[in-house]
């Protein structure tokens, strides 16, 4: 429990500009804590997330990985997180089929009004990251030094 | 000449091992390629040739060589260390033993390569006569005798038994170490064993195969032959041939970036790739045709110009196996034997 | 899981029948020609399923009057089907009682001469097992 | 394959194409190489027999460029490789002559060596018109056979059909062989649980060479310069200096055929370290079915490919936690 | 390498108060290509803007990080003042570590460590950025309208009263639409002709507007600010110029029993006609299909008659080419066919007819003369019943799914006006829900049941049957006195729905602009841009974009206009530099970043390329950068990498990633 408790999770967050950023500088605006672990890289639509910077990230030591983006039906873009989703669903089936432990990468939809949402959303997937520990089966072994 | 049963093998690889790494072909998901052994892993002496070669044994496919560090505005390096423990490698055949001395003429001629000149200094060869040749192999056309390999240790694995013979200093230490588990054996089992050998490698359908008109003077010639524009053809440009390859001993350079720091690594490298020796003003051979030409010139025509005669192949037949396109040197050679170029 | 909400999803089950997507038109009321007849509406039937009011449902004359014709399943503009929701309540009365409706000499007597030949083979060809 | 050859012939000589694209005759039983053929000389070192395993689709890239029309020889399941070249505008239609060719299904020299035959001088029943369900090899050992099915490549095991789904002529007979379930494998795995499928993965990947074979022979990886070579995302490490890196490879090269991989099978082909990769592939294929109803890339040119087009309600990305 | 300077924001204590600002500028010194770091109160303050300027000059900085609130506050802010001390405004990037961080944290400590990565990140993107520069495109300052309904001339109207010049393409002989077909207009009951008529003659005499009747759009070739159209301008047969509009063609033609267009095939015209009296332009058009000259080669009746010498049988199509900067679709609607409603009997009895026969039949000048009576025997009817949501509503393939919208108010219309013309008829609305969302909708609505005493019942109608004794039998529910309800009616009207102009799809194809499963032109945000396609220089006015009534047509009319006259007051496009860009080398040419970009700003060219050496013509996908809005989801499709985003480039987004994960 002791080792759990110091675990600090990397956390990158991909938040598309038009809604999950700002629906973040919503949560920020309104004071919504959620835990530092977490760090935010803006796109323009989650459309832009390429599976490389996913795996990018969990090669370079990174614990978790949430995308973010606009509802369905509510992309800046009409249609970005549309493809996005199906991305998404892909690349995480593929890594729960090489023995990647479910839920290590997520996306959800935040909209510009979601502030609450967003903070929720953090608080949990931070969490949920912590119960999984350290991302040891994606990764390189040069970066753990 | 010394001897061991088959089954007491387990226990003369732990007492080898106890003095440093061992490497030996181990089959991991149905395959067979040299490795560190470790307790429980399925070694495999029957498969007579291992996927890879074992050159990574001396010539890792990827080895870091410094480590580059920012300490505030200033770059801290670290060379990486070269092996300085003894290791033993059992089980290379006599083209794979041939292999090594082909490195051995670039890596340890000047400027030595200090990696590979450490590893080849600590490590202690062990090699396996070929029980049953295959018809892929073609050792005997360069010189190679498969029946009797020549290495630190030479052994045999005639029925149940493996014999020993050990060849050289390096050898001789390492029978002390385990001399314990051999005991004597009849020179005679062995003979027999290498002429019935030799027999098949009479048999075997490349045995026959010339390498007349290939050498280091023939440059030119085989250079603007209009015969690669069409053994090229197949060709995927994939480097199979040069990684399964004993001889093979290209790599490349890079850096990668751990976030902390740069480190500094080679890797083997493949004249098949269209980015092999790219430059900044870009490539110097722009077609698979002259990719593949290369391969082959430097095998059969630059070595051997550079290394008193010798060629960069020893007939392994790995290339002939492995190649998705079946493409392979001795189609080249056939070729160019055929149209008498 | 009550008894009804049990019954109100094998209604949705065996008939494919989705309630909710009733927009409450009335348009199967309208076209049934059997209407008078029913005690439960064509129509009510929808949302005596919606509402898993299923014991008043299988307990209507309606069930039995109703003539199959799949006038409302034809005219339904939300493709609600409400015809073979009142179906599947007839299978599930069967299922309960193990046996037919009705006996095949009882039929005869039933019979109305203006029914048409159509309706006649099509009723034994659900109501007999 | 007389006929074959004699139509190539009458073609190539009536000038109908300028090149035949086939396989020649091997230096052993069982390496016949991809092969161009300008004359009709040269057709007599033609050969089309069981171990014609690769698909020619691919090289029809670089003979879209060249003069006059090629005439390629496609088995079945290559015409839906070249269907989605065709749609990815990376080979012209007019420049191809097909013939497609029956197909008995496909051996793996491999296999055979598997069931410990070796020094192999000769093989009889691999011939195409050979209707033998026993392979009879001849070997320096001593003489050997070997079932015909158990040779076959695992591709032809779970076959999509013998039709050709776009030619201009067809000749030679095909025969059934699919006898196996297509996502029986993935299924397996996919019942294992994450340490299992990890341990499994990591076992296969440990094997890989970063060689290329695979993604070089994919009629879908045809891009003229790969991410891995470029330094578009700093991916071109080459090496297999960490398990990481075969992952990030594999799994990547996957992502980009998905949708578009014909499930050819050439990659597991190809594997000098018999990695099973169409594992990765029939997965994303598998899920495409599921998630997004079923889509066979190839089978018509021009079709929409899953990951270009989107449904408004498709399933979220979390429902890979809840299946299973 | 970039020389950078990093500025980090106290925001007063908004930031210093949970991030240990001096310590950031400490941190963040040692990072590679970090030359310059400071700290300030306001950085957002013309003081704060005026350090940034100072430290550019004396440090000769190439790149700028801000740490400070969020982009989406002061990113424009900062990149103005980049721009200000002479730097590239795209060389800067801003850490948010206020909304991101400062607020949200509340150890300094954690605070602080997590400001120094995301300033570090921001340092590996500058690292990496390029100067951009936005594109430059030139605006035609013409627009074209496709549609001369009253959504065309009300957007025509107001972008020509804003100065601009503007073309209404028209492929029926007259402008008016489907209003000019109308009696009466909802809820004032003003007569549709006495308000259409008036603008329809302001469209034809504006000397900014050019009408192209008779006449349709055929090609469609550019891009926002510099579209090229072909228009096919249809023969005539008559020529405009010297035709007076004095109808004696008409009145002599001998060929008049084709069914009128305008009159909804319940009247008849001549082979040579104007769609009706008010016809603009006043110029008849010969319908060769039933022209008697044309089909026998005898008769010639009109020219014979024609004073003016107007007449010219030889006339041919022509193509017009002209350029634009803007082009509005307006196509309109009509509505659907019923050949599917046979419980409706519209196709059995001449006295089932939609809504839109009824305006004509209620209109002075339609074929009863404004008279109510039965088409079958012109008797005056005492029942009429109104069915309403025909093919609304419908989710099987018969009808439509939504709702039309307008069928409510203009049964209500109808009702009213004929209980008030005919108290003794009796009027039925069987109806689902009435739906009266507007402006004294209701109310009118309620007029309707309470002081014109029509009989609204709830349910519909299961059928129609027509008897033997001419009258139609409507048998339909009665939900809320759970009943079933057989009247027996004169007339039947149908509130049948509306769906697109069946013409859209192609117009549509040619501009690239995108379609709903419903065919109606899909707006570039449901919310926020409701009268733009997606597509940049295409919008939308009108039904053509979702079912409408007249004054929300005109509202959008106006808006849409607003927003082309937005597009045509500038000279030049600075476009969006953040777009994608295919790499040569690199790319296939097959087509998959095309399929997923939502703006069509991806086509493709046969061009010429130098891949070390290796020359050779090869298909290369090619953005034009007045279209791409930079989502970025090419660059994801695009499996060799050769699309990439400025300004979200692949390696600059890895090196934030690799910052972070540092």
């Amino acid at each position: 429990m002791s080792v759990n408790n110091e675990f600090k999770p990397k956390i990158v967050a991909f938040c598309c500009n038009w809604c999950s950023y700002a629906g973040a500088d919503l949560a920020g605006s309104s004071r919504l804590a959620y835990p530092a672990d977490v760090k935010i890289i803006r796109v323009p639509c989650s459309c832009r997330v390429n599976p490389m910077f996913i795996l990018r990230a969990f090669e370079k030591g990174a614990d978790g990985v949430i995308i973010c983006g606009c509802h369905p039906g509510d992309c800046h873009y009409s249609t970005g997180n549309y493809y996005a989703r199906r991305r998404m669903t892909l690349l995480f089936s593929m890594l729960d089929y090489i023995g990647v432990e479910k839920g290590r990468a997520r996306v959800e939809w935040v909209s510009a009004a979601e502030g609450v949402k967003f903070a929720d959303t953090m608080n949990s997937f931070v969490s949920k990251i912590k119960d999984l520990g350290e991302n040891v089966r994606l990764g390189d072994i040069r970066c753990k030094n | 000449m010394l001897k061991i049963a088959k089954k007491d093998l387990a226990s003369l690889f732990a007492l080898i091992k106890e003095s440093g790494e061992l490497y030996l072909p181990v089959k991991v998901a149905e395959q067979t390629n040299f490795a560190a052994y470790e307790d429980g892993a399925e070694f495999d002496l029957d498969t007579l040739k291992s996927v890879k070669s074992p050159k990574d044994v001396f010539f890792p496919q990827s080895e870091t060589l410094y480590t580059c560090k920012n300490e505030g505005k200033t770059i801290k390096i670290t060379p990486e260390e070269l092996v300085d423990q003894p290791f033993v490698v059992f089980g290379m055949k006599a083209c794979d033993v041939g292999g090594i001395e082909v490195l051995d003429r670039v890596f340890l001629s000047d400027p030595v390569d200090s990696f590979y000149a450490a590893r080849r200094a600590h490590g202690t060869i062990v090699a396996l006569a070929c029980h049953e040749p295959e018809e892929s192999c073609f050792c005997k056309v360069f010189g190679i005798d498969a029946a009797e390999p020549v290495a630190d240790v030479a052994t045999w694995m005639i029925g149940d038994e493996l014999y020993w013979k050990a060849l050289t200093e390096k050898g001789e230490a390492l029978t002390e170490k385990v001399s314990s588990l051999l005991t004597d054996a009849d020179e005679q089992v062995v003979e027999n064993e290498k002429t019935a050998i030799r027999a098949i490698i009479e048999k075997l359908p490349y045995s026959d195969l010339s390498l007349e008109g290939w050498n280091g003077d023939a440059v030119a010639e085989k250079f603007d032959s209009k015969l690669w524009n069409e053994l090229y053809k197949p060709c995927l440009a994939c480097g199979t041939c040069t990684f399964v390859c004993p001889t093979c001993q290209c790599y490349d350079i890079k850096d990668y970036n751990t976030g902390s720091s740069v480190q500094r690594y080679r890797c083997w490298d493949s004249c098949m790739y269209s980015d092999f020796t790219m430059m900044a003003h870009g490539n110097n051979r722009t077609s698979q045709m002259q990719r593949f030409r290369q391969r082959f010139m430097h095998k059969l025509v630059y070595f051997p110009a550079n290394n008193d005669g010798t060629y960069s192949c020893v007939g392994c037949g790995r290339c002939v196996d492995k190649c998705p396109a079946s493409l392979n040197i001795v189609k080249v050679i056939k070729a160019f034997g055929e149209k008498g170029e | 899981m009550t008894t009804e909400k049990k019954q109100a999803e094998l209604i949705r089950e065996i008939s494919g029948v989705e309630p909710l997507k009733c927009m409450k038109c009335g348009k199967c009321s309208a076209t049934c020609p059997a209407y008078n007849e029913m005690d439960i509406k064509p129509h009510q039937f929808v949302s005596y399923v919606a509402n898993e009011n299923i014991e008043a449902l299988v307990n209507s004359k309606s069930l039995w009057k109703c003539l199959s014709c799949f006038a409302c399943i034809e005219r339904c503009p939300r493709n609600v089907q409400p015809g073979k929701l009142i179906d599947a309540a007839r299978q599930i009365v069967l299922r309960q009682k193990g046996g037919d409706y009705l006996k095949d000499e009882e039929i005869p007597e039933l019979l109305d001469e203006e029914l048409p030949q159509q309706l006649l083979v099509s009723a034994y060809r659900r109501y007999k097992r | 394959m007389q006929e074959l050859i004699t139509r190539a012939k009458e073609l190539l000589e009536n000038g109908t194409v300028a090149r035949v694209l086939g396989w020649k005759i091997g230096d052993l039983p069982y390496n016949p190489e991809p092969a161009f053929f300008e004359t009709a000389e040269s057709l007599d070192k033609f050969v089309y027999n069981g171990f014609c395993g690769a698909n020619l689709s691919k090289y029809m890239i670089e003979a879209s460029k060249l003069e006059g029309k090629t005439l390629v020889c496609l088995k079945p399941c290559d015409t839906y490789s070249f269907n989605q070249l065709l749609t990815e505008h990376r080979v012209d239609r007019d420049k191809a002559y097909i013939i497609g060719v029956g197909c008995k299904g496909k051996l793996d020299v491999e296999k055979i060596k598997k069931t410990g035959i070796k020094g192999i001088v000769s093989i009889s029943g691999a011939e195409a018109d050979s209707a033998c369900d026993t392979l009879e090899i001849d070997t320096l050992y001593g003489k050997k056979s070997c079932a015909y099915g158990d040779a076959m490549l695992e591709r032809c095991h779970v076959c999509k059909g013998k039709e050709h789904k776009i030619y201009d002529e067809l000749i030679g007979e095909s025969r059934d062989t699919a006898d196996k379930e297509r996502f029986a494998e993935v299924e397996m795995i996919e019942a294992m649980s994450p340490e299992e499928k990890f341990a499994f993965f990591q076992k296969e990947l440990s094997k890989c060479i970063r060689c290329n074979a695979c993604r070089n022979v994919c009629p879908a990886c045809s891009c003229r310069k790969c991410v891995f070579d470029s330094n578009k995302f700093d991916s071109a490490q080459k090496a297999n200096v960490d398990s990481f890196e075969e992952k990030m490879f594999h799994i990547i090269r996957a992502f980009h055929v998905a949708g578009r991989c014909t499930d050819c099978g050439e990659c597991s082909r190809v594997c000098p370290q018999g990695i099973p990769l169409h594992l990765f592939n029939r997965k994303f294929i598998k899920d495409i079915d599921e998630l997004y109803g079923d889509y066979t890339a190839g089978a018509e040119a021009g079709s929409l490919a899953p990951l270009t087009d989107f449904k408004m309600d498709d399933a979220e990305p979390s429902i890979v936690n809840e299946r299973g | 390498m970039q020389r950078i300077g990093v500025f980090v924001c106290h925001c007063g204590s908004n930031i210093a108060a949970t991030v240990d600002v001096k310590k950031v500028v400490e941190v963040i010194r040692s990072e590679p290509g970090v030359v310059h770091a400071e700290d300030y109160q306001y950085m957002c303050s013309e003081a704060g803007q005026e350090r940034i300027a100072i430290a550019v000059k004396e440090h000769k900085l190439t790149g700028i990080v801000v740490c400070s609130c969020s982009p989406r506050m002061h990113e424009t802010t900062f990149r103005k003042a980049a721009e200000r001390a002479g730097l590239n405004p795209y060389m800067v990037e801003i850490a948010n570590i206020r909304e991101h961080c400062s607020w949200i944290h509340k150890d300094i400590n954690e605070g602080t460590e997590k400001a120094v990565i995301l300033a570090r990140a921001a340092v590996a993107k500058v690292n990496l950025n390029t100067p951009l520069y936005p594109g430059e495109s030139r605006v035609t300052k013409r627009a074209l309208v496709i549609g001369g309904g009253i959504a065309g001339i009300q957007t025509a109207l107001d972008i020509a009263d804003a100065g601009y010049e503007v073309d209404i393409v028209e492929k029926t002989p007259s402008i008016g639409g489907i209003m000019s077909q109308l009696d009466k207009t909802f809820p004032t009951l003003d007569c549709s002709a006495c308000i259409l008529t008036p603008k329809m003659v302001d469209a034809a005499a504006h000397e900014k507007i050019k009408l192209y009747t008779y006449s349709e759009v055929e090609k469609v070739s550019g891009f926002v600010g510099d579209f090229t159209v072909d228009i096919r301008k249809k023969a005539r047969y008559v020529d405009a110029d010297k035709c007076t509009g004095c109808g004696l063609c008409q009145e002599k033609c001998p060929s008049k029993k084709t069914p009128s267009e305008f009159n909804r095939g319940l009247g008849n015209r001549s082979a040579i006609y104007t769609p009706f009296a008010q016809a603009i332009p006043n110029v008849p058009v010969i319908d060769t299909d039933a022209c008697i000259k044309f089909k026998t080669g005898k008769c010639g009746l009109c020219q014979k008659v024609c004073a003016a010498g107007a007449i010219d049988y030889t006339q041919k199509d022509e193509i017009v080419t002209e350029k634009y900067g803007a082009i509005v679709v307006a196509t309109g609607f009509d509505t659907i066919k019923l050949d599917n409603y046979d419980e409706y009997a519209y196709n059995q009895s001449k006295d089932v007819i939609t809504s839109l026969e009824l305006e004509r039949v209620m209109n002075a000048a339609g074929p009863t003369h404004g008279h109510l009576e039965r088409l079958s025997d012109g008797k005056a009817p005492k029942e009429i019943v109104f069915i309403q949501c025909v093919g609304s509503r419908c989710s099987d393939d018969r009808g439509k799914p939504y709702c039309s919208k307008i069928c409510c108010m203009y049964t209500a219309k109808h009702a009213m006006l004929i209980r008030d013309k005919y108290p003794d008829v009796n009027v039925t609305v069987f109806y689902i829900d009435v739906r009266t969302p507007g402006k004294n909708f209701d109310e009118f609505y309620r007029r309707a049941v309470e002081q014109y005493g029509v009989n609204y019942v709830k349910g519909q109608v299961g059928k129609v049957i027509p008897q033997p004794n001419g009258k139609l039998l409507v048998q339909g529910s009665d939900l809320l006195d759970n009943k079933q309800i057989l009247k027996e009616a004169d007339m039947v009207v149908l509130a049948t729905a509306i769906e697109p102009n069946k013409d859209v799809r192609k117009i549509a194809t040619m501009l690239t602009a995108s379609i709903d499963t419903n065919n109606f032109l899909t707006e570039a945000h449901a919310k926020l841009r409701p009268v733009e396609s997606p597509t940049a220089g295409i919008f939308l006015s009108g039904v053509c974009q979702g079912p409408k009534d007249i004054p929300e047509t005109v509202s959008q009319a106006g808006a849409a206009a607003i927003k082309v006259v937005g597009l045509l007051a500038k000279d030049k496009l600075m476009t969006n530099p953040c777009t994608a860009h295919a790499d040569e080398l690199l790319c296939n040419g097959c087509s998959t970043c095309a399929n997923v970009c939502p703006y069509g700003a991806i086509s493709y060219e046969d061009k010429q390329v130098n891949d070390h050496g290796i020359r050779e013509t090869r298909r290369i996908a090619v953005v034009n950068n007045a279209l791409c809005q930079g989502c970025g989801a090419c660059t994801v499709a695009c499996p060799s990498g050769a699309m990439d985003l400025q300004g979200f480039s692949n390696r600059q987004i890895l090196a934030e990633v690799d910052a972070i994960c540092r």
